[in-house]
């Protein structure tokens, strides 16, 4: 039974995998660059979901701070690409240790605080950071920004087309995924799901409960540095107005959506909320007039579909998920 | 510095406290009543301003007619936003709560931006005139409208809590959902009050402050996090710990202004906060306890 | 020198001492029990020895090393195993999950292997797999291997959770009321299983109610009354003692002894 | 849990399924009609990103206000050389990375041969790569000195920006005997920008700064800045800032009884803040450019024409006269359908762009505009005149 669904989920990683590689392969139309573009945003938010999913629907915790992580990583990289000028690998290896360093830092004194507190005390890292963002001028360019940010690139391999950006972005999240539901299905999932369970049976069964906390906060931190990082080549720009609380209050928005306990629904969330403002990217029979009343009211619409969502399904997309899936003849 | 400079810091921190003080009031009885944090605390903040503008520039109405309904206005929204997108869902679960508050939080803000326009709006204040010297500092008279009204909040909440079958209903709640039951309330009329009583106190501050600061569709959130660090700084309990922490976070910043610096007062004010963290889990006046086994 | 030291160790709660320097040994490969009358402070002292609580003084030493300050975690991983009172398992999980789980005291939980699922990870799993069906053989559940917790009966919930204690490798088990609840067949059934254990190199020590389950297996009985210690010795002795007798007169239990 | 993944790859794939024929789809449907060389009648399309919502919502509404207007109009009177002009607007949420989606949407979906935007400094530096890769000129009505300072052949900019505007504002108060300044400006990119500008610029000027303050988006008061500002005795303050903030520091100032002149600059030429600042507001002076009062212009010329037609015009149709930002958009407009009137037929945006480069002396509202291959702004300090604020009504300053 193990054997099998093993083989299974190689099958269907390499089924995916194939999916996601061929999609430029179908965009070919005048817009095709736009399409892949905003696939490519979408891939990076998707990758900072799934690192907040693993935090908040495993660990039990939230992050109202993940926007600094995700602007070190681009600041970090950007930098050491544009400003040093060394390789991009250098530069995703860079935006991986500082925002593990910073992930570690935080995560060590704040997992003793609980609930609220803890909200608090990320939110307060993430609006100081935005301020470092503005002020360390020589690094960043204050309010300005860094621009002319060079493609990602791996030794002759250079990422400087639509598409290369998007096999790039996809392929990281692919990656990203496959590593999650390893930890995920294995003695760190087990150990977050123990903790879920019984605290003090986890307690009892030798497991050190904030060292894990402290891994998965950390682990997310770093995937919001790589989106960070993989962001900075995409767009060519990063400025300290993209990496606000408000993005970071939208990212946990899409993880509790997705619904706990599921990497699924908290990435499908991540997909829909940012294709809303891009509808037409996916829907191309939309009209100029229809997207302008979806930008005009994009921001009440997001609003209006969390509240909804979190009203009329309880276990978020997740749980509904699982209703479908156990109704569809699952249950054994 | 001359003392008379440190008296006019003093009092920059405290007027500001005083706004966030108010919004942390907003925040505790929301907590208080539901355990969940209310990210729409500071659209009432916009929404009193906002609605008390509408009905003084637009209406033309008397400003004190305007400012009540700015309260009261926001109030009623509070209200439904109860009603329609808390009550419904059943489990009262304070994350998805959080969540849902944060949906309103977009909404509510940008509704008022299509209702009343993006621009910023003002209001004449409440009492014109100089403003007031003494010991060499300045002191304006809408500071005094703070002050005043800050104060009355709290000895109004004080009263209402300790005083009245409803607020000690409302504190008991606060312990468990169904003492409230017993003690013959319905826990769900208490959230909505709770939800009445915070957005009323938001529409206050929005009132009260719009005569300084103008108001604008996008102010609620910065009034929101300001709220919610003072909150969280005084410790998450009654009305005087939020007031504490407004106080204390106004000062801080007034007080970093004077001392430091002026483009990292925000930085150097949540690094304390971090570190008031750090060391008390649980705010200045929060109460502690160990966790049982 | 004894495996476990137990040396003026006093717990208050407000105004009511609950553990009032109570001192005394383990010694490696016995069995040892702790009875006193209800509010004796038994699982006060047991939460205090396995560092689930903190004592206001004294000090408890394992192997000659301090466990106060210690986090319950790292006590278990120094080698010191539980149980609960109120069964604490993993509901959701299976009989062999459960058990699986405590050998993560020694194997730990580590992210990177797992991540990128290495062949030592995996070997490693296999291990804990292996390691857990033994297990589930010691303590006779073998049968329940792919059963939930959440549909498993009481008694043997209270197997279950020794299975998880024990694959935690301790040197020490430390049973909080292991009988409660079970049936004289059951409680025989774990009279063997605690024989068992020893005989696997594990030293024991058990708080305990059923007076004929403590006679039969232990070694040596620590009595508490009202926090403190009035009596320590051999079953035999301890059934004679006339300070236990007075502790437990007007207590049904008295008429057991 | 094993199947939880399984679950995940499934959506995935599903996803996949479904996105992939969509996507599919648009490549069929996505041909458009300016692909064809131009015909007659065929409209020209220009792109405009905008922040219509976030941030700068209160920026974006008055410059799509005026496109829409000023476009109706130049198609009333028929158009650029027959063709009529099509504006597709964007809106960017005033978030960089929503102008860049929209900025390759604008040109790969729409097939826009220029584009106006964005609002913000920020939004408008992140477009640069798209704008850089499409070849297509790009008109900015946002006021960053970054915009042209960090120069790209393709860009152009419409606003005064700090580094004009700056200089002209020093020497006034230079003028009026001040020497000691305290400056206090937002921390946003507006602020920044312009509070280095002064940094760079006192020097030159003669004047020394005794005290530099800042404050952030949304403070509700600023007295404790100004104190300090005050115990460093400056003779006047100068503040930098484009937010509704402004009016906080007007009125503190003169809560704390503070006699000193306070100077502002072009990001305050809104009714909002003499609204907001109420009496603080009086006294109040500030460089911009001559479209607040056309009487500054002579009532014969041509600037006096284009701006007063205008002004009527936007106050009729909106109920409100036209800010700054209204402006610069109209002048964004103009100076790209004046660059394409000197066009042949089926000109590239290669030649468009070197058309709007040979801009000279184009009449606009900012100011008279004329661009060359090293000065993408294009106006000069003639373009600017100092206001204040009497009976709270901007008048000319002496």
């Amino acid at each position: 039974m193990s054997l099998l669904r093993e083989h299974w989920r190689k099958l269907a990683l390499l089924i995916v995998g194939a999916g996601v590689a061929v999609v430029p392969l179908f965009v070919t139309g005048t817009d095709a660059r736009y399409v892949l573009k905003v696939l490519s945003f979408v891939g990076i938010n998707a990758l900072i979901v799934l690192g907040l999913a693993l935090l908040f629907g495993y660990a039990g915790q939230v992050s109202m701070g993940h926007a600094a992580f995700f602007g070190l990583g681009a600041y970090a990289s950007a930098w050491v690409t544009k400003s040093l000028g060394l390789p991009w690998l250098v530069g995703l290896a860079a935006a991986v240790l500082l925002t593990a360093a910073a992930g570690i830092l935080l995560a060590l004194p704040s997992l003793r605080l609980k609930g609220h507190y803890l909200a608090m005390a990320t939110l307060a890292f993430g609006e100081i950071m935005r301020i470092a963002f503005v002020e360390a001028k020589g690094v960043t360019g204050g309010p300005d920004g860094l621009s002319g940010i060079p493609y990602a690139s791996i030794g002759p391999l250079s990422f400087d087309t639509p598409q290369m950006n998007y096999w790039l972005v996809w392929g990281v999240l692919v990656l990203a995924i496959w590593l999650a539901a390893n930890i995920v299905n294995g003695r760190p999932g087990r150990s977050m799901r123990a903790l879920h369970g019984s605290e003090l049976g986890t307690m009892a069964s030798g497991i050190n409960i904030t060292g894990i906390k402290v891994r998965v906060f950390t682990l997310s931190a770093v995937f919001a540095g790589v989106a960070g990082a993989l962001y900075a080549s995409v767009v060519g720009f990063v400025s300290p107005s993209t990496f606000s609380l408000h993005l970071s209050v939208i990212l946990v928005a899409m993880a509790v959506l997705g619904g706990t306990r599921s990497l699924a629904g908290p990435l499908l969330a991540a997909v829909v909320l940012t294709l809303i403002p891009y509808a037409d990217a996916i829907l191309p029979g939309l009209s100029r007039e229809v997207m302008t009343v979806i930008q005009e009211w994009e921001a009440d619409v997001y609003g209006l579909v969390i509240i909804i969502v979190i009203l009329f399904m309880p276990g978020g997309i997740a749980g509904a998920l699982r209703g479908v899936f156990v109704r569809g003849g699952e249950a054994k | 510095m001359g003392a008379p400079e440190l008296l006019q810091f003093a009092l920059a921190g405290l007027k500001n406290g005083s706004i966030y003080a108010l919004v942390a009031l907003g925040f505790t009885i929301v907590y208080a009543s539901t355990g969940v944090i209310n990210f729409a605390q500071g659209e009432f903040v916009m929404l009193g301003g906002m609605l008390s503008v509408w009905a003084h520039s637009t209406l033309g109405l008397p400003l004190p007619l305007a400012a009540l309904i700015g309260i009261l206005g926001t109030a009623v929204i509070g209200v439904v936003f109860e009603l329609l997108a808390i009550r419904p869902r059943k489990d009262g679960d304070p994350l998805a709560l959080i969540i849902i508050t944060v949906g309103g939080s977009l909404l509510l803000s940008n509704l008022a931006r299509h209702v009343f326009g993006p621009s910023e709006r003002s209001l004449p204040a409440f009492t014109a005139g100089p403003s007031l010297r003494f010991l060499g500092a300045t002191l304006e008279r809408q500071s005094l409208w703070i002050f005043g009204l800050t104060a009355l909040a709290v000895v109004v909440l004080t009263v209402f809590y300790s005083r009245t079958r409803l607020g000690r209903a409302m504190r008991a709640c606060s312990i468990n959902r169904t003492a409230a039951r017993l003690v013959g309330v319905d826990p769900k009329r208490l959230v909505t009050i709770s939800f009445a009583l915070a957005a009323a106190l938001g529409g206050l501050a929005g009132v009260v402050t719009t005569p300084l600061t103008q108001t604008a569709f996008n102010v609620g959130s910065s009034f929101g996090i300001k709220g919610f660090a003072a909150a969280i700084l005084g410790g998450l309990g009654n009305p005087i710990a939020a007031v504490i922490g407004g106080l204390v976070l106004g000062l801080l910043e007034s007080m970093s202004i004077a001392f430091l610096s002026s483009t990292y007062k925000d930085a150097i004010s949540l690094v304390v906060l971090l570190l008031v963290l750090f060391i008390r889990p649980q705010g200045l006046l929060g109460r502690g306890g160990r966790e049982k086994v | 020198m004894s495996l476990l030291q137990v040396r003026e160790v006093t717990r208050s709660f407000g105004g009511l001492i609950a553990v009032d320097r109570v001192s005394f040994d383990v010694h490696d490969g016995q069995i040892k029990a702790i009875i006193g009358p209800n509010g004796a402070g038994k699982s006060t002292l047991f939460n205090l020895l396995t560092c689930f609580d903190r004592p206001d003084s004294g000090s408890v030493l394992f192997e000659g090393r301090e466990l106060f300050g210690e986090r319950p975690d790292r006590v278990v991983r120094m080698g010191v195993a539980r149980s609960f009172q109120n069964t604490q398992l993993f509901e959701e999980m299976t009989a062999h999950e459960n058990v699986i789980l405590g050998t993560h005291a020694r194997s730990g939980s580590s992210f990177t292997p797992a991540a990128l699922r290495l062949p030592s990870a995996r070997k490693r799993d296999d291990l804990a797999s292996q390691e857990a069906d033994r297990l589930l053989r010691l303590v006779g559940l073998e049968s329940w291997r792919g059963s939930l917790a959440a549909d498993m009966p009481h008694g043997l919930r209270r197997l279950l959770e020794i299975a998880r204690a024990l694959a935690t490798s301790p040197r020490l088990v430390l049973l909080d009321e292991p009988a409660a609840g079970l049936n004289t067949q059951e409680t025989t059934a774990l009279g063997e299983v605690l024989y068992r254990i020893r005989d696997h190199g594990a030293t024991l020590v058990i708080v305990e109610h059923d007076m004929g389950l403590v006679m039969e297996v232990s070694d040596e009985i620590v009595v508490l009354d009202r926090g403190c210690k009035i009596a320590e010795g051999p079953p035999r002795l301890i059934q004679k003692d006339p300070a236990v007798i007075r502790a437990y007169l007007g207590e049904e239990d008295a008429d057991e002894l | 849990m094993i199947v939880n993944t399984r679950k995940v790859l499934i959506l995935f794939l599903a996803a996949l399924l479904l996105a992939v024929p969509l996507v599919g789809c648009s490549s069929d449907g996505g041909k458009d009609t300016s692909e064809k060389p131009a015909e007659v009648k065929d409209p020209y399309r220009i792109g405009a990103v905008l922040s219509e919502t976030g941030t700068y919502a209160g920026l974006g509404a008055p410059e799509r206000n005026t496109l829409e207007m000023e476009v109706a109009k130049i198609n009333d009177a028929g158009g650029v050389n027959g063709h009529p002009i099509e504006i597709v607007f964007e809106d960017d949420a005033t978030d960089p990375d929503t102008a860049v989606a929209a900025t390759t949407r604008l040109i790969d979906k729409e097939g826009v041969m220029a584009i106006i935007g964005a609002t913000g400094t920020g939004a408008t530096m992140a477009m640069r790569q798209e704008i850089d890769r499409a070849g297509i000129p790009q008109l900015s009505p946002a006021g960053g000195t970054a915009v042209t300072a960090s120069f790209d052949p393709l860009v152009f900019q419409t606003p005064w920006s700090n580094s004009l505007v700056v200089p002209f504002e020093l020497a006034y108060i230079k003028k009026q005997g001040i020497t000691k300044i305290g400056l206090i400006a937002d921390s946003g990119g507006f602020g920044k920008d312009g509070a280095g500008v002064v940094k760079e610029k006192v020097a030159g000027a003669g004047i020394t700064i005794v005290a530099e303050e800042a404050f952030n988006a949304g403070d509700t008061d600023m007295s404790a800045q100004l104190t300090k500002i005050k115990a460093a005795g400056a003779e006047a303050v100068l503040m930098v800032t484009a937010g509704k903030e402004a009016a906080t520091v007007a009125k503190n100032m003169m809560d704390l009884g503070m006699t000193v002149p306070l100077f502002g600059t072009h990001g305050n030429a809104r009714t909002e803040f003499i609204e907001g600042a109420g009496a603080g507001a009086e006294g109040f002076r500030f460089a911009a450019g001559k479209i607040l009062l056309p009487e500054s212009y002579d009532s014969g010329s041509e600037s006096y024409k284009v701006a007063t037609e205008f002004i009527d015009e936007y106050s009729a149709q909106f109920d409100k006269a036209p800010d700054t930002f209204a402006g610069h958009a109209y002048d964004a407009l103009h100076i790209i359908i004046n660059a394409m009137m000197t066009l042949d037929e089926g000109f590239t945006p290669a030649e468009l762009r070197d058309a709007i480069e040979a801009t000279d002396g184009f009449v606009g509202i900012g100011g008279v505009f004329t661009y060359s291959a090293t000065d993408h702004n294009g106006m000069t300090e003639d373009d600017l005149v100092m206001y204040q604020v009497t009976d709270g009504k901007w008048v000319l300053a002496k």
